[in-house]
């Protein structure tokens, strides 16, 4: 699947719950249930995305020319949030990754349900994949 | 009258309905305001009363001589009247206006601690101290090399009076307290706090924030040297508050800020300061919020606290009870005295997560650590959340509340 | 738009109806409000704001996750936005809210001066600046024992620039001078006192009080280091302001204030503190009056600075004129460039009877020394009357005006 | 005429004015042009009524046991406001003085017209006399 075409399905699971917070939020909380939990080495200071008022932890592995995330946090709800990031992004290439355009925020509405607080730490956790990204691009670069 | 000791009934929603703001949905689900310990709601009687000073008497104070500046100078005044009744000062000039608890704070450290700390000296607060009350005090202690002590505070969320007793000894110069504490609503002994200091002859600060809207408030019974109250945690504006000092102290204090208002003369060869309180007043004070504030002083006024303590004590008493029972669920602060703030944790499960998972029910609680990290390091943990009342909340908000913890452990322990 | 040169005419009695205050009778004659150097009055929707505010948003801001905490926050963050467009800051950071100019000068003498200045150092200010820009100077000057110089002011009130290149040296650490002064209206040559302070390497620090309702602010191309406003003289609430500061300098500036919101960690042994702005915003801010301040940008940004200015110019000549034409009466204060700000005395008449003379024909004017007792000793006189204007004032209220100081005068002198 | 007199017949005269602003202050100031200026000699520093905002001078004389006041001000208005109660009090006994109840001061409805700034001042003022009238009884008792 592609990066929009994952979107489009997220966008699409969303709009099933109607608008209702409480049902949104207990979906994302489910969502992040669902993440495997990141093994408790990598729970590291050096993990940890920066800017994120609750911890969230992520490391990301190339596989194949794609890469592939693992992430993990200490609340539900931004356990959820990432899960989202990680559907979307795992499995794709750097280059995409670097160039995908994250409309499925603004389609489900997720301003709404997790206020400036958590959207800033929204921003730093795509920022942190779009720099592992980047990062995996560089060295692809590098030893091509 | 707070020579009361018996207390009134309140009809509830009739107060409710002075209360524009809870009239409204969040999430498609009733407003439930419990975050009333971060700042509480206000009623229309003080936001009338801005409007009306705007629409009619908006004017700078003190220095005009047309109408509407007496008029403003007038209404500001009288507030400062109605605060010294309030809190029972001995002097109308014991009251001076500030930004609020925080800058009334800053302003002691800053001026009390600049004239009069010296190397050596030791200030006493306590583990359950909000930032406000820390800070200012670790920047003095800093500046003067002074050393910052701290009275424990035990399992149930009280201080250890024992080791305040042994704490405090020549070298303490002052002793910064709040009345109640906002993480755990404990209400502290500070009579007796101020009566060990006082034979000590060290000077006591008390943090009223907690305690304005709640808790009977006399400062000469008390004998404290100052008190400090926000405005905005007892139904008035943001942006306004009240430092009291006795004016033996105030009056051998150097100015805080400079600027018109608080001077009586100046030359660029020397500059004389005026009387308290406007020594301390530096700057077009915040007019509109202090006259607005009067309102506020009113409406406790004529609630009674008592009657307001009464019931939201009963609000505190059935949360306990509803809280106790839902599994996994941890009361933090259980004093035997406490003004209607309850903090509790779940096990194994963030409070961020409550507080969201809460919010989307349309139920308003506080989250985090509620600026007082020393006492959550105390407590091991991060942080809680902290359901805190005012006199509009009643039972059935609490019913809400326990019912959304429920759903959510619920959900997340299955 | 700031950079339109040209200016539209405004219709003046439109934008009166905006203004509910100035729609009432005082001593029986409709009110003549003259003295908006003081504060001046607020159009409906910043009054509007106030109470949406209060009626559907009040909540403590930054660190709540419930819906309305979102709200406020997001609210107050967005006045932060739009103040750094407003006066053209590089970051939003750099703009910090303080209860007004007096706080923020205050700020950076305590804060910046207890950091940077030595024995022997040397703070430059004018002779005609506001008791707020002055004293807090003095302060930090007597507590580093460094030394306070002047520039003087010339008889028709300007600074003396060749006086000014002479008293800056190697020992100047800051330069403090009002856009514009209140007592004078002149609007000071900034950009190049600015210039030439940066010429040494010295740090400005600009007075805007008198500037923001009617003078296009870029601290970009002034380059100023510091820029101070209050809300309450540009149609906004009282009891906020903001001080922008540079970055670098923001940054490396010790707190002012210790408490909540400005910390990053507290413990007993150590503090560490939050970023800027927040570290210089302890304690719950005045939240509402920050709020409302947004809408005070808007009416001007709406109505445009040019256009308000070109109306207050015309006020002004037409001032000039007016009271040129009484006998007895000397303009203080005839500066080539000015704000809309007249100070005149009328020989052997006390201004305190013209003030109150005028009050009781409904006509508000400013009497005394306007908070510049230094500049008023320069020119041998106690205090002077003092009439300005806002963008609702009129001609005819400029006829009132002259008429009523036409019959005290007569009365008096025959 | 007692001190009542004097009051009721400013009351009188106060009522005519009709609560005309403009006309009372033009009144009061005409009641201060009245009021024969005090030497200069006697604009001391001691003779300053101390906590008026305009300058106020006042001495005291005692002429065969009644008090005579002289007193003059910086401002127009201020006069006017003190020659009322040079008025009211020239010629009373030091102890009708202390005694006297100042009635005038609400029926005329001063608060209106002077504010809170120069009712202070006026307070001082009569605080002043009241002063000179104790003083001097004191020395009538000590010295007979
Ligand atoms: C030039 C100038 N500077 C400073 C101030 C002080 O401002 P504020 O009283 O709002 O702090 C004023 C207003 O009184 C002023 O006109
Ligand atoms: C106990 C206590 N002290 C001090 C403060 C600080 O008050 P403010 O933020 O109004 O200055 C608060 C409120 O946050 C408080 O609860």
């Amino acid at each position: 699947m592609t990066i929009s075409q994952t979107q489009d399905e997220i966008i699409n699971e969303f709009s099933l719950l109607d608008g209702d917070m409480e049902m949104t939020v207990f979906y994302i909380m489910e969502l992040g249930q669902k993440l495997s939990d990141m093994k408790e080495a990598y729970k590291t200071e050096d993990n940890i995305v920066k800017g994120c008022q609750s911890k969230v932890w992520m490391v990301a592995n190339l596989k194949n020319g794609n890469l592939y995330f693992e992430a993990d946090s200490n609340t539900a709800i931004t356990k959820g949030l990432v899960s989202l990031l990680v559907r979307i992004f795992n499995g794709q290439s750097p280059e995409d990754i670097l160039n995908a355009d994250l409309y499925f925020m603004s389609k489900i509405g997720m301003e709404r349900f997790i206020g400036t607080q958590r959207s800033n730490g929204f921003a730093s956790m795509i920022k942190q994949m779009k720099l592992y990204a980047l990062a995996y691009k560089t060295k692809k670069e590098m030893t091509s | 009258m707070s020579t009361l000791t018996a207390h009134t009934p309140l009809d509830i929603l009739k107060i409710r309905t002075q209360f524009p703001v809870l009239n409204q949905q969040v999430n498609g689900k009733p407003l439930v305001y419990l975050d009333n310990a971060a700042t509480n709601q206000k009623p229309k009687r003080v936001i009338d009363a801005l409007t009306s000073y705007y629409e009619k008497d908006n004017a700078n104070i003190h220095r005009g001589i047309h109408t509407l500046a007496e008029r403003a100078t007038k209404a500001y005044e009288q507030t400062r009247h109605a605060m010294q009744e309030f809190i029972h000062a001995k002097h109308v000039e014991e009251i001076i206006f500030t930004r609020g608890v925080t800058e009334s704070v800053n302003l002691v450290a800053s001026s009390y601690g600049r004239a009069f700390l010296n190397e050596g000296d030791e200030i006493i607060v306590s583990g359950m101290e909000h930032h406000s009350n820390i800070v200012p005090w670790q920047i003095i202690c800093n500046e003067k090399k002074a050393t910052l002590k701290v009275i424990p505070v035990t399992e149930i969320g009280e201080l250890d009076i024992e080791v305040y007793r042994k704490l405090i000894s020549d070298k303490t110069k002052i002793v910064a307290i709040n009345h109640a504490s906002n993480s755990l609503g404990t209400i502290n002994p500070i009579k007796e706090i101020i009566d060990i200091a006082h034979s000590h002859h060290v000077v006591v600060l008390i943090d009223g924030a907690q305690a304005s809207a709640h808790i009977p408030i006399d400062v000469q019974e008390l004998d404290c040297d100052f008190y400090c109250i926000s405005s905005h945690k007892m139904y008035g504006p943001t942006g306004t508050g009240i430092l009291y000092g006795k004016k033996e102290l105030l009056e051998k204090m150097p100015p805080y800020m400079g600027g018109g208002e608080m001077i009586k003369e100046v030359t660029f060869a020397k500059t004389t300061y005026n009387d308290i309180p406007y020594k301390f007043e530096a700057g077009t004070p915040n007019i509109a919020d202090v006259i607005a504030l009067n309102e506020a002083i009113s409406f406790i006024n004529e609630l009674g606290k008592e009657n307001i303590a009464a019931h939201e004590a009963e609000l505190l008493a059935y949360t306990v009870k509803k809280l106790s029972a839902i599994p996994h669920v941890k009361l933090i602060g259980t004093a035997k005295n406490k003004v209607g703030v309850q903090s509790f944790v779940v096990e194994g499960i963030h409070h961020f997560d409550i507080g969201q998972m809460l919010d989307a029910r349309g139920i308003a609680v506080r989250t985090g650590h509620h600026c007082t990290q020393p006492l959550m390091d105390q407590y091991g943990i991060e942080g809680t959340v902290r359901a805190s009342f005012s006199v509009y909340n009643t039972k059935d908000e609490v019913d809400q509340l326990a019912e959304g913890i429920e759903r959510i452990v619920k959900f997340l322990k299955q």
